[in-house]
């Protein structure tokens, strides 16, 4: 009776740093084993890729909005190299804007990547803005004349020599607009902007503000939502079966996300059975 | 009602600037875009099959009616069929277009008769915006009329809260124990209405602690709420008439840095082994190491925040949570912060109102009525 | 008196007042007046940001200076990187490519996601060691949780198609009538707080102004 | 093993973090202060470059646009914020910022207000009988989790009930986002071991 009760203690108050060490071991070995994990692509990010075909298709230009910032790079960087490696691969530009001022460096270098892949000219195939404060009011302002805000584009020439840009105005020359981030900006782009204007609008967010979307998605402000790590792996799923595209850190990371996730659920389970099998223990010793 | 002014304004429009007369295989009509600064006009056009095949692409061209010149203003693809011209555009000038239908190599596949004159004037009012208008005024003076009220004083009633109850048995039971209380206000600022609702329902502890002479912990993690928090609780001694009692240290200023807090109150818990837990205010990813280091010393927890995400965390490691606003509420039941109560009354009744249209405006649709699936939001 | 309560409480009012009528009003007046203040008000946020910067320096300048402070040293070397970064940043400028550029990549995207990536350890003892089934809320949360993990990895799609099936249909029925609650009492409480900012019935906007 | 003498860095400092979760030590205090000054000094370049340059210094330079010294001023009175004698001077530029929350009430009213009731009523009740129920889920649990924020009257009988579903309903949310968050913590982690075993030590493809 009583080494089972110490068993049973020892595991309830077990030291941290061997859940921690678990927790590693579980994310990492699966990188050596890298097994071929292929994902179903849910509904919302299957409407953001058809989206995206159909912004080809009438060849409008593109809007993403790269406001994620080193902490939640993980998650929304292979989102972005996805949407940027479908829309290069299908001739669409894209013009890129920030409003979080730790992620500008961070949004820059991701589309000079994907776009040397591809071998896109900046200026011609793709832009991006800079850092602005006040974000409300450049969304709003955006849906009357982006040069009301903007003056210069990143590298500081003025938006008169961006041959891109010479045709547009507003919300309504672009097919749609993509906002990634793990903030409250895809909701400011849908009050200041989807509200007064009506365009098409696709989040791309982390996991973690995923569920508070779905209003948006059954009211129709929003037309598509990509969910994290996972849906950064499923859309790459969709651009390699389709245009045979390679895959990114989105499908590198599905084998520990899976080995990460069922750890957690086990832990919850034999957590809760340690405790309960604890407590009617310590009713029958009272 | 209202959806009849709206038609009669819509068809005055168009009846106005409404003026396609010449009968050809593409007719181009257009108009004034409605509810907008002027400057603006919608060109519409139908495309027979034939035309989408050979050209790809469309060119509007457009002039100021009596000069000699037209001018390109847009290049569109093919699918287009509608156009929002609002370059250059002026208002209450007549403007004439034509388009031209181009294939692939540039050359014209098709070029459109005259059409016009179109007229840009400006609206002064958006008319799809009247029931945004309406609702607007309506929940402005409803909180503003409960602020008053509740300033005057007057007691206005708060439903009772499960949530009052479990703080105030959770004191009950570390006073029975003789064991310290840990309190933490959150890691926002004191204009945030969580730390204030947090702030309130520390006085009504803190009094309770001050009467049966157990012990409040209460670490902060911004400067000016430390000095807040430390004069409510102060204020609760000398108010139950033991102001000696009180022991400032047992307040005080942690760190502003959001993981630094969390270990620093985990540690706190490790030494004092409190036996009832308060996590109530604002909190972001940390309250997941405050929440499992407190079950870890068996201590009773009682979270509160408006932090959506956090919630579920502290559902599933305390032994109660108050939910979003909930935390409003039981601030309100027991504290004293009039300011608190005029805005959760006035806040509780729009939320009425927005009950009530949803059960009319569903009832209505069940009846059949027409029109009601975009009366609140404009045709759009 | 006038000019420390009055006059800000006249610019709020005026451009509060100004801002909400500009929301129905799309006329040429209304716009020209919005886009002269927007392009002020960006000015001005761009100024605001110095704020943050300047306490930041403060407060580690002080404890630099403290002598009794054991993290003097560290202080010392905040203000430095500070220093360093901002000289660097306004000689080699902010392209992709600059020394600037390396440092962010270099050292900023690994402190900064390293310490958020932190959070996986805490959530996995927490896991363990204090997510318990007291309560049916608890117990309700628990299943959909895991229900909704399992259909976040293949595992889930190999056990059963019903439980992707069963998180679609949770994410967008039930989660969404609960968020839609929740979205629209957020809405009326950041109603009630802007009109009180406005009005001027709720100062503490104003509050910790003189060096504290 | 990468020669990027950056990458190397950057593993450092990786480690120097991750060394936190043995104990709070000396390395992880120098990453921790190296951070906050670069990233201060970050946001002064980023300010400075994308903000001041472009909308206040070059268009009073180059195009004599002297008006916009006006919000120059204001935007350096804000810095008066921490002056003793005239710290209420930076109320001046707060006050004409936060002027523009007069915006928020309107937009915020329809787009989370009037456009969710809408889509509510709008949800077609149409389709087979498991349409028509999730349908009504959706109308019904949100006037039930609406009940369960709904202070003024005592949650006794009928309106107890639905205030109960209606807490149900938000448990099921809650969990859902709880599954998720799971996720994204664990991403994280994912794309630093990611790094350490790929950019850095080259052991994984």
């Amino acid at each position: 009776m009583s080494n089972k009760n110490k068993w049973l203690d020892y595991l309830l108050n077990i030291d941290r740093k061997v859940v921690y060490v678990i927790i590693f071991l579980s994310v990492a070995l699966p990188f050596f084993l890298n097994p071929v994990v292929d994902i179903q692509p849910t509904k919302w990010v299957s409407a953001v890729y058809d989206e995206m075909e159909e912004a080809a298709r009438t060849n409008k230009p593109i809007i993403i909005g790269f406001d994620y910032d080193p902490s939640t790079l993980a998650e929304l960087d292979p989102m972005a190299k996805a949407l940027l490696r479908h829309a290069f691969s299908r001739n669409i530009k894209v013009l890129g804007l920030n409003f979080i001022p730790n992620g500008t460096s961070l949004a820059a270098t991701t589309m000079d990547d994907v776009a040397k892949e591809f071998g896109k000219e900046y200026g011609k195939d793709y832009v991006f803005f800079p850092y602005l404060p006040q974000y409300d009011l450049v969304l709003i302002n955006f849906g009357d004349n982006f040069r009301k805000s903007y003056t210069q584009e990143f590298r500081g020439q003025p938006l008169e020599n961006i041959p891109m840009l010479s045709n547009l105005q507003n919300y309504d020359d672009f097919h749609m607009v993509i906002d990634l981030s793990g903030t409250k900006l895809p909701t400011a782009y849908i009050m200041y902007g989807v509200t007064r204007y009506h365009f098409k609008f696709v989040t791309g967010c982390t996991a973690v503000s995923a569920t508070e979307y779905f209003p948006y998605l059954q009211s129709g402000q929003m037309i598509g939502l990509i969910t994290g790590m996972k849906g950064a792996a499923e859309y790459e799923g969709l651009v390699k079966a389709n245009l045979n595209l390679p895959t990114g850190d989105g499908m590198r990371g599905m084998a520990s996300q899976t080995w990460g996730h069922l750890v957690i659920i086990i832990f919850i389970v034999i957590g809760n059975i340690l405790y309960y099998v604890r407590r009617r223990m310590s009713m029958e010793i009272k | 009602m209202k959806n009849l002014l709206r038609l009669l304004v819509i068809l005055i429009v168009v009846s106005f600037a409404f003026n396609s007369y010449s009968v050809d295989t593409v007719v181009v009509t257009g108009k004034d875009s409605p509810n907008d600064k002027g400057e603006a006009i919608d060109i519409k056009w139908n495309l027979d099959t034939s035309l989408k095949t050979s050209a790809t692409k469309v060119f509007v061209f457009r002039k100021v009616q009596g000069e000699a010149e037209y001018k390109q203003v847009k290049e569109l693809d093919i699918t287009a069929e509608y156009f929002n011209d609002k370059n250059e555009l002026k208002n209450n000038t007549p403007y004439m277009y034509y388009l031209e239908f181009r294939s692939a190599t540039g050359e014209v596949v098709y070029k459109t008769n005259e059409y016009g004159p179109f007229v840009a004037f400006p609206q002064w009012v958006n008319t799809d915006k009247i029931p945004t208008f309406i609702f607007s005024l309506v929940a402005m003076i409803i909180i503003l009329i409960f602020i008053r009220v509740a300033k005057s004083g007057r007691k206005l009633y708060v439903r009772p809260l499960p949530g009052v109850q479990a703080i105030e048995d959770a004191v009950g039971r570390a006073t029975e124990m003789g064991k310290p209380m840990i309190y933490c206000p959150g890691i926002s600022v004191i204009s945030d209405i969580a730390t204030l609702a947090s702030i309130s329902i520390l006085s009504r502890v803190s009094e309770i602690v001050a009467e049966f002479g157990s012990r409040l912990v209460v670490p902060n993690y911004d400067p000016i709420v430390y000095s807040v928090t430390d004069e409510v609780v102060k204020g609760a001694y000398v108010k139950v008439g033991r102001p000696d009692a009180y022991k400032a240290d047992d307040v005080y200023f942690l760190t502003q840095r959001q993981f630094a807090y969390a270990s620093g109150v985990s540690g706190l818990m490790a030494r004092e082994k409190p036996a009832a837990n308060f996590f109530l205010g604002w909190f972001m990813a940390e309250s997941l190491i405050l929440a499992e280091a407190g079950s870890m010393t068996g201590a009773i927890q009682i979270a509160g925040t408006d932090s959506i995400s956090q919630i579920p965390f502290f559902i599933v490691a305390c032994d109660y949570t108050l939910i979003g606003e909930e935390l409003y509420a039981a601030a309100t039941l027991m504290g004293e912060d009039t300011r608190l109560l005029g805005g959760l009354k006035g806040q509780d009744y729009v939320k009425l109102i927005a009950m009530i249209l949803l059960i009319v405006l569903f009832v209505l649709k069940l009846f059949g009525v027409s029109g009601i699936d975009s009366i609140l939001v404009g045709g759009n | 008196m006038f000019f420390k309560k009055t006059v800000p409480f006249i610019f709020t009012l005026s451009v509060g007042i100004f801002s909400f009528f500009y929301y129905f009003m799309p006329h040429a007046f209304m716009q020209e007046l919005w886009d002269k203040a927007s392009q002020w008000a960006i000015i001005i946020g761009g100024g605001a940001m110095f704020v943050g910067v300047i306490s930041m320096v403060r407060a580690y300048y002080k404890r630099a200076t403290n002598k009794s402070d054991p993290n003097r040293y560290f202080a010392m070397l905040t203000i430095i990187c500070f220093i360093a970064m901002t000289v660097i940043g306004l000689i080699s400028g902010i392209k992709p490519g600059s020394l600037f550029n390396d440092i962010f990549v270099g050292i900023m995207i690994p402190c900064e996601a390293t310490m958020f990536s932190l959070l996986a350890f805490y959530i996995a003892s927490a896991a363990f060691r204090s997510f318990r089934l007291k309560s049916f809320s608890a117990g309700l949360l628990l299943f959909s949780a895991i229900i909704l993990m399992l259909a976040q990895i293949p595992t889930g799609e190999n056990i059963s198609p019903a439980i992707p099936w069963l998180k679609g249909w949770i994410l967008d029925y039930p989660n969404v009538a609960a968020q839609r609650a929740i979205l629209i009492g957020i809405a009326i409480g950041s109603v009630a707080t802007a009109l009180k900012i406005i009005l001027g019935i709720d100062k503490s906007i104003y509050a910790g102004v003189g060096g504290k | 093993m990468s020669h990027d003498p950056w990458v190397w860095v950057a593993a450092f400092f990786t480690i120097a973090i991750f060394s936190y979760l043995w104990k709070e030590n000396p390395l992880y205090r120098f990453a921790e202060h190296v951070l906050v000054g670069i990233s201060v000094g970050y946001l002064v370049c980023i300010n400075w470059f994308n903000v001041l340059l472009p909308k206040l210094v070059e268009p009073i330079m180059n195009n004599g646009e002297y008006i916009l010294i006006i919000p120059g001023i204001l935007a350096a009175l804000m810095l008066f914020r921490f002056s003793q004698k005239i710290g209420w001077i930076s109320f001046w530029p707060l006050a004409f910022l936060i002027g523009f929350s007069g915006y928020a009430i309107p937009t915020v009213i329809e787009t989370n207000m009037l456009t969710q009731i809408q889509a509510t009523v709008n949800i077609p009740l149409t389709g087979g009988w498991f349409e028509i129920a999730s349908g009504l889920l959706i109308i019904v649990g949100t006037l039930a989790c609406l009940v369960y924020f709904y202070f003024s009257y005592p949650h006794k009988g009928v309106v107890g009930k639905t205030a109960q579903f209606g807490s149900m309903l938000l448990m099921i949310s809650f969990g859902a986002s709880f599954g998720f968050t799971v996720m994204a913590r664990i991403s994280l982690l994912i794309g630093r071991v990611l790094f350490l075993l790929r950019d850095w030590l080259g052991v994984v493809s």
